[in-house]
């Protein structure tokens, strides 16, 4: 459904990423860690498409939502040159979304705002007892978004950044190399598709542990009707395309076919 | 009193002027969280060839100025598919289906048409801008006697059931492919498919669209699709289904003045996915506020001498 | 090190690859509150006919989404004036002129494109997308025959200057028209002119133009100027100067990726009067900041294959 | 010229009809009554041209430009919206202005907000120490929106109201009609074209006197480039088209074609 949302906070986390918060108890009612909004950025035909954005976390009795993002052009400027007060026409919750199941192991593999979803992930695995690992990789420690609230849910983490000034200094593929992956359930990941794809080797060397990715594509209408999101799939018959908006976004990573 | 939104459109009763673009609206049954679609005037279905097709490498959207361009590929679950499932659940909700038809011979499109009319639709649109592999890759919608040969033998298909001409603007004179498909049998147009358009992606120093190419649809395209119907309105005066950047009121207001009798939104509806619901509503007030009857009383009137 | 902004068009050295287009800079001089013209590649100027024009009734201009529409219908003072009055303004001012050239029979087109090479413009661009009157109101350039003609009209008239056809995309195959001027003579193409569209005045139930139809310029077209000039540059390799909706520096590089030797801006002067100067200096600084050379690195960068 | 001039302030005058003011100082010591702006409503490129706006005053010791406008389509909602301390990209000031003469009797004929640059004309005629009178013609009361500040300038003048909520009742030309036009060397114009045309059909009535209507047209770049903005006057060879925004937006009455 859309909703004309009031937005409650607008906060610079790092340089060009920020934190949005908006007033929409349906959507924090129903919103599953994975899933994504559809957003507004303007009133006029310029932009003209709904922009995607993860679903970072809700707060149920606040009936608040909370999208992290960054300004990468227009679309995303006009969302940071927002106001407190002001309305926001989106649309969701959106797409099928992790898998979550409870008293497991889960290993949770970050890259840059692939943070955003995983965060809403990892706090309802913990909720539901789970024991949870965090491998977390940006390019330096300010683009490491959200770890004051990581730490506030008490899980494990690890950082990588690529220039060192946090953690481990690499990509956080090279870290789970150099540290070896814990014996998980099911590992999550999300981030950048060479960072994505990356991953895909490291765990294919190591036996494929079962593995959920989340993808991002180009939407059109972000509810499964356009065809325009498609993702290359292993189908039953030899390659096929998927929807990452109403298929996905999340997919199993063996599914996907990395061109 | 209330408005009359009722329209006939070649022979069919449509409750109001509003259908969708094929393409843009699935097969109808992905709107059902945001629309009633027996609400909708008719839900025009995703184009459909004889077998299945898996369409075109991603990217395949990107945003332009107040556009977007497409590279889909008419991706589709192929004629069973959408003959045993799509049309009999949109049938059994009582919603109108018109099915547009696509192929790469002409034979395909007879076929196709054929199994759609028995499917029980309430009529054929024809997508002659998809390529077609006989004439080498150019658009059958590109010369006229190809858009005859394709909408005679859709008519000898479909017996009396309304026919539909899908085209664009591109590559022949598009009054001329018009008359050449009404003469054929065609019950009236639908206007206009996407333009051409490429796009660039200017880190990565190549276009944005795995497929290079695309369509460009949306509110940029507007001038040229009212361009389009005023003609066709002017020349041949047969039923025409009016889209091209539709988004609010005022837009299926002129589509209308121009001549065209129902409006198809397209990308619209991923702005606004209750849009078309929205634009029925949004019509009835319209026509209400300035005290006109019926929406005939706008088809055309545009063209009216002063 | 500074990029170096020198190109070479069809053997013309130009300091910089930024023009304006024909139509939507004047003669230049209403533009020198706001631009030193020296600095500009050239200056297109509006297209001359032997005779002057009085132009079309108003309404003649009126916005569309990212784009507008104009119906100006080619108003200008007539080849003497031109030739007598603004081109030796811009020649004493040291200013590229390329003079747009516009007529209602082919031998119009020749006797024009003959004076204003006498009186020493740098170039010659052959707008074909005028109403022919000797072919029934088509335009010249919808026809591979007629712009060939056109084209080995105006080459005969001038000798060895730079003879730049240019075309729209509708009417007939871009590249196939193209070639046709290729092999008439033609150096080089002007990419793309304005797309047909109109626009409804809803209140009043009427056109929104006094003419009726226009010429779609802006942002709304940039998808399909790339396009052709991506299909023509492909298929041709001959010089282009790309235009249709260039607002920013990023719309510059997707012109030169695709294939442009150079870029003219129309619609985005009327949005800032100083852009062309801005992007002159704001390419510069682009360039500098990705450590590219020359603008030549870029021209066509994005037909290689990977 | 184009600026980047601070909104200083935006004033609500009526229904759906504003008063802004910023910051220009060139502006504000160049212009001349009846000269215009054109102003741009949008950072996107929807809506995509800049608009016209007459002048309607300027404050030199201040550096303070004026305009009134009305809100009719989304540009001028969109400017509506603007708030105090944002930055407006205005071009100008551009055109022709009204002839200014010294020592002598004017009339002035405003039509709704045609009263916009006749404002600033009164302003500098009264400056320059000569006696005008004005009709000030509106819809109802609350759209004769300078009322005030024309009283503050002590110039004579009469209002008519369509429903007759202030003053005459009738057109502001069927007021000079009922009133008659008193002796002037030139009577000046602006508003709604059919406003135009009827005084145009009563001063030719009474012997036209000198009288300079100001214009508006759809316009393209306002200056001067396009020919977008065409109007038809008669020339020394039969009619030709002049530009509003380079020739005009002030004519001669005599000389402008009605159609
Ligand atoms: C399911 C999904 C979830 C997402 N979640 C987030 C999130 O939580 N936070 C966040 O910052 N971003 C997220 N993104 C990416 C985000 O949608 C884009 O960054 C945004 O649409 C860019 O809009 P723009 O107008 O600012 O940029 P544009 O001017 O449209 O484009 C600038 C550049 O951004 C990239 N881009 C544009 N559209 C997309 C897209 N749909 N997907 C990926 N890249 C794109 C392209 O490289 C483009 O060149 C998500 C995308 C998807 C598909
Ligand atoms: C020289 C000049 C001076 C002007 N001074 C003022 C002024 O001081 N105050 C004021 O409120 N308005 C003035 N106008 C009119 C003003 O420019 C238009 O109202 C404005 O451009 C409408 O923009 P929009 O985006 O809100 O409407 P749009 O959505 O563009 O159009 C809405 C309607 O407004 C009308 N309109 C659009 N453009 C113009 C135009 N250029 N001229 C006339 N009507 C138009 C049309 O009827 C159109 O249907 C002036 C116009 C000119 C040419
Ligand atoms: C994503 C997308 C897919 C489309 N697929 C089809 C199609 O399968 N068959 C067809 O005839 N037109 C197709 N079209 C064209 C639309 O039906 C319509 O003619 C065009 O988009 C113009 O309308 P709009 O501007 O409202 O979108 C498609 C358009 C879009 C945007
Ligand atoms: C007001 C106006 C007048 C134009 N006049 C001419 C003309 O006289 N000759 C010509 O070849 N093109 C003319 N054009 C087309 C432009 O030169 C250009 O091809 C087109 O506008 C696309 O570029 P743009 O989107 O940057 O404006 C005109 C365009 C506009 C907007
Ligand atoms: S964005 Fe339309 S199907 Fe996914
Ligand atoms: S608006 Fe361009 S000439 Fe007047």
């Amino acid at each position: 459904m859309t909703y004309e949302a009031e937005i409650v906070t607008q906060k610079k986390l790092a340089t060009d990423c920020y934190r949005l918060e908006f007033y929409a108890p349906e959507i924090a009612l129903s919103a599953q860690p994975g899933q994504f909004l559809m957003v507004k950025t303007s009133l006029t035909l310029d932009p003209l498409l709904r922009r995607p954005l993860s679903i970072q976390s809700v707060d149920h009795a606040r009936g608040l939502v909370k999208v992290v993002y960054r300004v990468v052009g227009k679309g995303t400027a006009l969302l940071a040159a927002k106001k407190l007060g002001r309305r926001l026409n989106v649309l969701g919750p959106l797409g099928r979304g992790f898998t979550m199941l409870t008293n497991g192991k889960f290993a949770v593999v970050a890259g840059g705002l692939g943070m955003a979803p995983l965060y809403f992930l990892v706090q309802r695995l913990k909720a539901l007892g789970n024991e949870v690992t965090v491998f977390y990789g940006a390019q330096n420690r300010y683009q490491l978004v959200l770890v004051e609230q990581l730490a506030g849910l008490r899980v494990n983490y690890v950082t990588a950044t690529d220039n060192g000034s946090s953690g481990f200094k690499g990509t956080v593929v090279d870290l789970l190399r150099e540290k070896g992956l814990p014996p998980v359930d099911i590992v999550y990941a999300a981030g950048p598709p060479p960072m994505l794809r990356a991953l895909g080797e490291l765990l294919r060397e190591v036996g494929m542990p079962r593995t959920e990715v989340s993808l991002e594509e180009r939407m059109g209408c972000g509810i499964g009707a356009c065809q325009g999101c498609a993702v290359k799939v292993h189908g039953t018959e030899g390659p096929v395309y998927k929807r990452v908006c109403a298929d996905g976004p999340v997919f199993s990573a063996e599914e996907v076919i990395w061109e | 009193m209330k408005p009359d939104l009722m329209v006939e459109l070649a022979g069919l009763k449509l409750s109001n002027p509003i259908l969708t673009a094929s393409g843009t609206f699935g097969f109808g049954l992905e709107y059902e969280p945001y629309v009633n679609l027996r609400e909708l005037g008719a839900v025009v279905i995703k184009s459909v060839t004889l077998n299945p097709r898996q369409g075109n490498p991603p990217p395949r959207v990107t945003e332009t100025p107040a556009g977007m361009l497409n590279s889909v590929g008419l991706q589709n679950p192929g004629l069973a598919a959408v003959s045993e499932y799509y049309v009999p659940e949109l049938k059994r909700r009582k919603v109108k289906v018109f099915a547009s038809v696509a192929g790469e011979t002409i034979e395909e499109y007879g076929r196709v048409a054929y199994s759609l009319a028995e499917a029980g639709v309430d009529a054929i649109e024809v997508n002659v801008s998809c390529p077609n592999v006989a004439a080498g890759g150019l658009a059958f919608g590109s010369d006229p006697d190809t858009t005859a040969a394709v909408t005679a033998r859709v008519r000898a298909a479909v017996g009396n059931l309304p026919v539909f001409i899908k085209l664009g603007v591109m590559g022949g004179d598009v009054v001329e492919i018009a008359g050449a498909a009404a003469a054929a049998g065609a019950s009236g147009f639908s206007l206009i498919n996407t333009l051409p358009g490429l796009a660039i992606d200017v880190r990565a120093r190549r276009p944005v669209l795995g497929n290079i190419t695309g369509g460009l649809s949306g509110p940029a395209i507007k001038p040229v699709a009212l361009w389009a119907v005023w003609r066709v309105y002017k020349e041949l005066r047969l039923p025409i289904i009016g889209m091209g950047g539709i988004t609010c009121v005022q837009d299926v207001i002129e589509f209308l003045l121009c001549g065209a009798t129902a409006v198809a939104v397209g990308t619209g509806n991923f702005i606004n996915p209750g849009l078309t619901v929205e634009l029925i509503n949004g019509l009835e007030r319209a026509l209400a506020a300035e005290g006109i009857s019926g929406v005939s009383e706008l088809v055309g009137a545009a063209h009216v001498e002063r």
